[in-house]
């Protein structure tokens, strides 16, 4: 890790003294042990406090949204970070020569206080970047899902509706709106977000299971059909709310509806299943 | 603070059969912003709007709701009564308190409560309404006819007469279509080019009417009254302004080649006008079959032209326009009998020949001047087997549907042939003789007296024996098998979409049914118009018919774009989408399932926190836009909203129903 | 060496002998391998089918589990067309959906899995290894015969069984007789059913039905019929002196079938290729046989074009002949030279000419 | 999993409904159901001119094409306290807009499974193809809603919404 870490800030300099980007996003050491935050340096002067090690539990690449204007953007990318960068290219954020990849390997993230490897690196099924300019270190092996990907998913379908029912109002009710998981998600990339048009009145401002309900059913259909599975919003919720088990079912049934697909791996995405169609869809409704 | 005004409709005893309508009233009273509520015996009578339009001035109202009979029966109405105080017409809404309540609930006290939650509803939403106003799009004052057959050629005719310019567009050398080559016409057995070719003339001098011929259309763009139309003429090395058309060329080409006009039955030259009456009457040069264009020697019309109008190195060109209205007239074609019909010979036979080559052979000016006789050695058929419903009626080997024509030209070709070979046997072998039209049936009758012998039922096989043709088939009405020697064999093929006129169809935005037919918006009501406004259509590109249907539609399709080319613009519809280009993100959504092409992506400046930023938002053009609000639903931030159905009318709605 | 699981039917012994004794003879040399399907069973025939469709489609359906089993991964070949529709008929119905599969293994009791398909004589005949063989192979050649090559019913239709090229004017048969030399005759009776049954339950239909195809076969110029269904050959070659008798007509022409007529280029003798099983004399075809490698006859072209040199050549020879007169009758001075010079024009000529 | 760890805090779904009650005092459900103004609106009209009969549960509201039908509406009419909802269009392939409920289609076959994933009961939320002129399929197809709910009982909605 240390030498990939020497390399990074040693290309970071590089990049930022010549020019031939205007920022660079990594990660720094926290205020804790072992915790890290998101870095942003425009200054080749502060290369030196960017840090990678196996507790780098940010997904970097929405800050490009921030940056970018500035110039052209070095951003560390690993499987997660170039997913989100190519889901934020097909959502025309920018463009792949507004951001200069570094590609990193990953074997999965700690969480600090456990130790333990995060829940959505445990589920990771892309550790190494899916695109980059450059790439410092050998790929990391691949790692193995620990569980199937829809598991939980068809586990949950199998239960009772009313046991469903109750499970998911305890879940909606838990919520407590404080829409980390849409800042931090990379498909959210609205300038303003439906919960925030109170006058249309899409999102109530009371905190009741009523109103959490809509909100992450909303949610989830905005991002159903783009969602690239990083896991970030069930890493910084707060409730530690199972929010996958939502992103996952809608995933699912869209791969089994209309065909298999994966959000996020090249940088030209087709179009989204939901704004195309095919005459011979699925007809239920007769 | 809105001033709602809520005008509930007895509508005699329709609505107060089973609604309270005064208990309704009531409630309305209640409801938030609801200043005056009143009830009427029949809203929809002068009085009752008389009533509406006093209160409105009186009580200061600014937004209504009608609760009385369906909008789709009466909201134009109330709009029209609006507009006539100052009340905008969109601030407006309908509870359907009949067509939805009265009419299909018996208990009275369960239709007040729902008409009470559909008053609610508009109420809430009405709430929410804002002022429209339709924008005015300027109509150019010029029509693309693509097409220039009867139809096409009457629809021209019909428009320029008008007073509007009109271009027509036509792929072949000449205009006329298929019906010069026709010999006479049902019922009334008129020479067809004798009365087809004045109109060809006619068009062809119309001082307002641009006949493009060999040319094609390339594109279409743009919307009702602004369509911008890409025309390849494709090169016809020669200069039309000096040609006087004078057929030196013609005489001189040594280059000879199979006659399209008269199915290959006869000979033309390389350089060559369709027929004698072409319009324009100037030749082309074909390019395939040209010695000097594919071999580079000979050059013969050159040197022959008195006019030096010969330009071998012609090429095709791109012309664009703007047009008000476009009329689809692109006809039909033959099915292909031969690909279909193996048991008929599948095309291997000389003398099994459609109805189009009989009318050539049967024609003064075709392949055998007019005399009766067959392709393969000339000799006079004495004996001629017509078979109906080839292709037609027919789902397994060809369509479904029935030709219509084929009838009645089946029985003018027995009709012809027994004229002109008094001694020769006619048979003919139909499914069901159909002669809906005027003078239609007599004529059936009058072929069959003329001793043609009706047959029912289809030929199961042609094959040749000898120097005669053997056609095996059933008489369905002795249910016998029978066996007719015939010499000539005409099969009555059925219409198909003409090549291309689908992807023609497409370019302007108008859908084809399975068998490739334009559609029409509505087929009893709207028969001339398509669902893309501005665009409407004639003839046979809609579905099979005669020359009568053809020119009656031609006519209609024709009146339709005159009503529209005499306004300088029309009004849009208000209710279309709108873009909150603050809130748009850019990503595209809408652009790609818009099904109108309304919504593009543009650059944009804008001010934001004191500093000037370019931002990519979508754009909705008005001229295209039809309202359906596709792209809303895919909006995720909501920046794209419906006018007339925004979010937070819809919304309001909703809770409406749900908690007051 | 393409292999094939062999279904010979009912009919291989009893009509089809003279087939079944071709097959035999041709496969080895046409590079196919059969193996017989083992304790297979009486296909169901037309009869089952009016009787009873279950049982239609389980009949075959037994013998193609069993090859499935014993013989995985072979085609199974059926000689006889009516088989052939038999087999076909059963094994699309189950591969058409799970349900079907699934209802023939209950009524047969077996493992199956439907993967096995059906194919006929042509289908067999008509692969490029079979035809690369039958030209490497062959020893005569059918010199002119007129061959009327007739498919009846079951080899082409229905069409979704045995999707011929074509329903109507199918062509396979035809480019095999061009392969060994022979001359398919157009005729549009080739696809016309023969009577089938009839000729036994409505005798007067099944005649006037065979009758039609061999009279229309006769007028349009054929030496001989050639078939590939034993029923098919049955009421044309058995039947031809019954239809003579009944109609008046004095019909004799031989009908074999095409597996013989490949036997025969292949060097079979009659009891070889079972030429000597048939009712009417059918050795006959033999002695038309000339070797591969003797010279084609010309051609119409060129015919043609050796009459046009014939002619060309005959004028130079008349303008010589002309000139050499002329220059007999010139001055007698340099008549040396003239005669000298005259040939030698005349030799230019033809060079020209030539 | 790693959900709610004290049960406690979920308060118990109380049952509460606004729905009107019949003359008879029996459940009525409210049912809401969005219709396309060129087909379905069209056919519940004829349905009226016909004097059809069907159960009065159901309120329509008018949108220009099942294409503009937001699945937010749909939970928002469910959260706050509809029966029911139901959705309809033209016929794939007939809409007056050419293509628009083909993306309904595509939309809902998501969202319906979404929420019944949720725990929402199948018959609540449906959807259908009626066409302007099947007057009758629209009065068998509220019949045939409404009587499911109603034998359903009224939703849960909680009781914050409830008060």
């Amino acid at each position: 890790m240390s030498d990939i870490q020497d390399k990074l800030r040693a290309r970071a300099k590089e990049l930022l003294e010549s020019g031939e980007v205007k920022s660079f996003i990594g990660w720094e050491a926290g205020r804790f042990e072992n915790q890290t935050t998101p870095l942003i340096i425009t200054d080749a002067k502060d290369t030196d406090r960017i840090i990678y090690n196996e507790y780098c539990a940010n997904t970097v690449a929405k800050y490009v949204r921030d940056v970018k204007p500035n110039g052209k953007v070095a951003l560390c990318v690993r499987g997660c970070d170039s997913r989100a960068v190519n889901r934020m290219i097909a959502d025309l954020d920018f463009v792949r020569e507004d951001v200069y990849l570094i590609g990193l390997p990953c074997s999965g993230m700690k969480d600090r206080k456990t130790g333990e490897l995060f829940k959505k690196c445990t589920e990771c099924r892309h550790n190494n970047p899916v695109v980059f300019d450059e790439m410092i270190g050998e790929p990391a092996p691949q790692m193995e899902p620990a569980e199937g990907r829809f598991d939980v998913v068809k586990k949950l379908e199998d239960e009772p509706r009313d046991e469903r029912d109750a499970y998911f109002d305890r879940i909606f009710r838990k919520c407590i709106r404080c829409y980390a998981c849409r800042d931090v998600c990379p498909c959210c990339t609205c300038r303003k977000c439906f919960v925030d048009q109170h006058r249309v009145g899409w999102q109530g401002k009371q905190n009741n299971l009523a109103e959490n309900r809509f909100y992450q059913l909303t949610r989830v259909m905005h991002i159903a059909d783009r969602c690239i599975e990083c896991g970030e919003c069930e890493r910084v919720c707060p409730m530690n709310l199972p929010l996958m088990e939502f992103n996952r079912k809608a995933i699912m049934d869209m791969n089994d509806l209309f065909g298999e697909f994966e959000a996020g791996l090249t940088d030209n995405e087709p179009k989204s299943a939901l704004i195309t169609y095919e005459l011979g869809d699925v007809e239920e409704f007769m | 603070m809105s001033r709602i005004g809520v005008f509930v409709c007895y509508c005699g005893s329709n609505i107060a059969g089973t609604v309270d309508v005064e208990a309704v009233a009531d409630v309305a009273r209640t409801l938030p912003n609801v200043v005056y509520v009143e009830t009427n015996k029949y809203t929809c009578s002068d009085p009752g709007q008389a009533s509406i339009k006093a209160a409105i001035e009186e009580h200061n109202i600014d937004r209504v709701v009608m609760g009385t009979c369906s909008p789709r029966m009466h909201e134009l109405t109330w709009r029209k009564l609006l507009s006539e105080t100052k009340v905008n017409p969109y601030m407006l809404e309908v509870a359907n308190l009949r067509e939805q309540v009265s009419w299909v609930h018996k208990d009275k006290a369960e239709g007040t409560a729902k008409a009470i939650d559909l008053i609610k509803m508009a109420v809430a939403k009405v709430d929410r309404n804002s002022a429209l106003y339709s924008v005015e799009i300027p109509i150019t004052d010029r029509a693309l006819v693509i097409g220039g057959g009867i139809a096409g050629m009457q629809a021209a005719l019909d428009i320029a007469d008008a007073g509007h310019p009109v271009t027509l567009v036509e792929r072949k050398p000449s205009i006329g279509g298929k019906m010069p080559q026709l010999d006479k016409t049902f019922p009334t057995m008129d020479c067809s080019a004798c009365i087809c070719t004045p109109k060809m003339s006619e068009v062809g001098n119309h001082p307002l009417i641009d006949v493009r011929s060999y040319s094609e259309v390339e594109s279409v763009s743009g919307y009702v009254g602004n369509f911008e139309v890409t025309i390849r003429e494709k090169a016809k090395y020669i200069n039309y302004d000096s040609c006087t058309g004078c057929g030196m060329c013609e005489t001189k080409c040594p280059t000879k080649v199979d006659n399209e006009y008269d199915l290959g039955m006869s000979k033309r030259k390389a350089i060559y006008k369709m027929f004698a009456q072409a319009v324009p009457s100037k030749p082309v040069i074909d390019a395939e079959h040209c010695r000097m264009l594919t071999e580079g020697k000979c050059g013969v019309c050159e040197k022959v032209c008195p006019t030096h109008s010969i330009n071998y190195k012609d090429e095709d060109k791109l012309t664009t326009e703007t047009y008000g209205a476009v009329v689809l007239a692109t006809g039909y074609e033959l099915i292909d009998w031969g690909k279909l019909y193996g048991e008929y010979g599948g095309g291997s036979y000389p003398d099994v020949i459609t109805g189009l080559h009989f009318e050539r052979i049967v024609n003064a000016s075709g392949p055998f001047e007019g005399h009766i006789r067959r392709p393969s050695d000339q000799k006079e058929p004495k004996s001629v087997v017509i078979v109906k419903c080839v292709g037609s009626r027919d789902p397994n080997k060809g369509v479904s549907y029935c030709s219509r024509a084929c009838c009645m030209y089946g029985a003018k070709h027995a009709h012809q042939y027994l004229d002109k070979v008094p001694d020769g046997k006619c048979y003919v072998f139909y499914m069901d003789v159909r002669t809906p039209g005027k003078g239609y049936d007599e004529f059936y009758m009058r072929t069959k007296n003329d001793g043609a012998e009706y047959l029912r039922g289809r030929v199961s096989k042609i094959y040749k024996e000898g120097d005669h043709y053997v056609c095996l088939g059933e008489d369905t009405l002795s249910g016998r098998q029978v066996s007719v020697n015939a010499d000539m064999v005409v099969l009555e093929t059925g219409m198909v979409p003409a090549p291309g006129s689908r992807e023609t169809a497409m370019m302007c935005g108008v859908q084809c049914d399975l068998d490739g037919w334009v559609t029409e918006a509505h087929p009893k009501l709207r028969p001339v118009e398509t669902n893309s406004a501005g665009v409407y259509l004639c003839g046979t590109c809609q579905g099979p018919k005669d020359i009568p249907d053809t020119v009656a539609q031609a006519g209609a399709a024709a009146s339709k774009v005159i009503g529209l080319l005499n306004k300088p613009h029309i009004e849009s519809n208000p209710q279309i989408s709108h873009v909150d280009e603050s809130l748009c993100c850019g990503d595209g959504a809408c652009v790609d399932i818009c099904p109108y092409g309304a919504i593009k992506l543009i650059e944009k400046e804008f001010r934001e926190n004191s500093r000037k930023v370019k931002r990519t938002v979508a754009n909705v053009n008005q001229g295209l836009c039809q309202g359906c609000g596709a792209c809303t639903a895919a909006c995720r931030s909501g920046a794209m909203d419906l006018l007339g159905f925004t979010n937070e009318g819809i919304m309001k709605e909703v809770d409406a129903l749900c908690q007051w | 060496m393409t292999k094939y699981a062999y279904f010979p039917g009912c009919s291989a012994h009893s009509t089809g002998i003279s087939q079944t004794i071709s097959v035999d003879y041709i496969a080895p040399r046409l590079d196919i391998e059969l193996t017989e399907i083992p304790d297979w069973s009486c296909c169901g025939t037309s009869a089952v089918k009016l009787t009873n469709m279950d049982m239609a489609l389980a009949l075959p359906a037994r013998s193609l589990a069993i090859s499935e089993r014993e013989l995985p991964g072979q085609d199974v070949f059926a000689p006889c067309a009516g088989c052939f529709q038999s087999l076909k008929t059963s094994a699309e119905f189950s591969k058409e959906s799970d349900e079907n599969l699934a209802k023939i293994k209950r009524m047969i009791d077996m493992p199956y899995e439907a993967s096995v398909d059906v194919v006929n004589v042509l289908d067999v005949l008509n692969t490029d290894e079979a035809k690369e063989a039958l030209k490497a192979n062959m020893k005569y050649r059918l010199q002119g015969i007129k061959v009327a090559c007739y498919y009846g019913c079951a080899l082409v239709r229905p069409e979704k069984i045995c999707d011929p090229d074509s329903v109507e004017n199918p062509q396979v048969m035809e480019n095999l007789v061009k392969i060994i030399g022979g001359d398919p005759i157009d005729w549009p009776f080739k696809v016309e059913c023969c009577g089938a049954s009839n000729h036994i339950t409505i005798p007067e239909a099944g005649k006037k039905l065979s009758k039609n195809i061999i009279e229309n076969a006769v007028d349009n110029g054929a030496d001989i019929i050639v078939t590939a269904c034993p029923l098919c050959w049955m009421n044309l070659d058995m039947r031809e002196d019954e239809i003579n008798k009944k109609f008046g007509t004095n019909f004799d022409i031989p009908v074999y079938y095409i597996t013989e007529l490949l036997g025969a280029a292949l060097g079979g003798n009659a009891t070889e290729i079972g030429l000597d099983r048939h009712f009417r004399p059918a050795e006959g075809l033999l002695t038309k046989l000339v070797d591969k490698d003797a010279p084609l006859p010309e051609t119409e072209e060129e015919k043609k074009a050796r009459l046009r040199k014939e002619a060309a050549a005959k004028k130079a020879a008349e303008k010589k002949a002309a000139k050499a007169a002329e220059v007999a009758e010139g001055a007698d001075a340099d008549a040396d030279g003239a005669a000298d010079a005259a040939p030698a024009t005349a030799d230019k000529k033809d060079e020209v000419k030539a | 999993m790693p959900v709610v760890d004290n049960d406690k805090a979920a308060a118990p779904a109380t049952e509460t409904t606004n729905a009107a009650p019949a003359s008879n005092g029996e459940f009525r459900p409210k049912i809401l159901a969005f219709c396309c103004n060129w087909c379905t609106y069209a056919g519940a009209d004829l349905a009226g001119l016909n004097r059809m009969n069907y159960p009065a549960d159901v309120r329509l509201l008018r949108v220009p094409c099942s294409g503009r039908i937001n699945p937010q509406f749909v939970i928002e009419a469910l959260n706050k306290g509809c029966d029911g909802v139901l959705v309809c269009g033209c016929h794939p392939g007939d809409c007056h807009y050419v293509t628009g409920n083909y993306y309904t289609r595509r939309r809902m076959l998501v969202f319906k499974r979404l929420l019944e994933y949720a725990g929402l009961e199948p018959e609540r939320f449906q959807v259908r193809w009626i066409s302007g002129a099947e007057a009758g399929k629209f009065r068998d197809t509220v019949t045939q809603v409404c009587e499911e709910i109603r034998a359903l009982g009224p939703i849960d909605v909680c009781e914050e919404v409830a008060k």
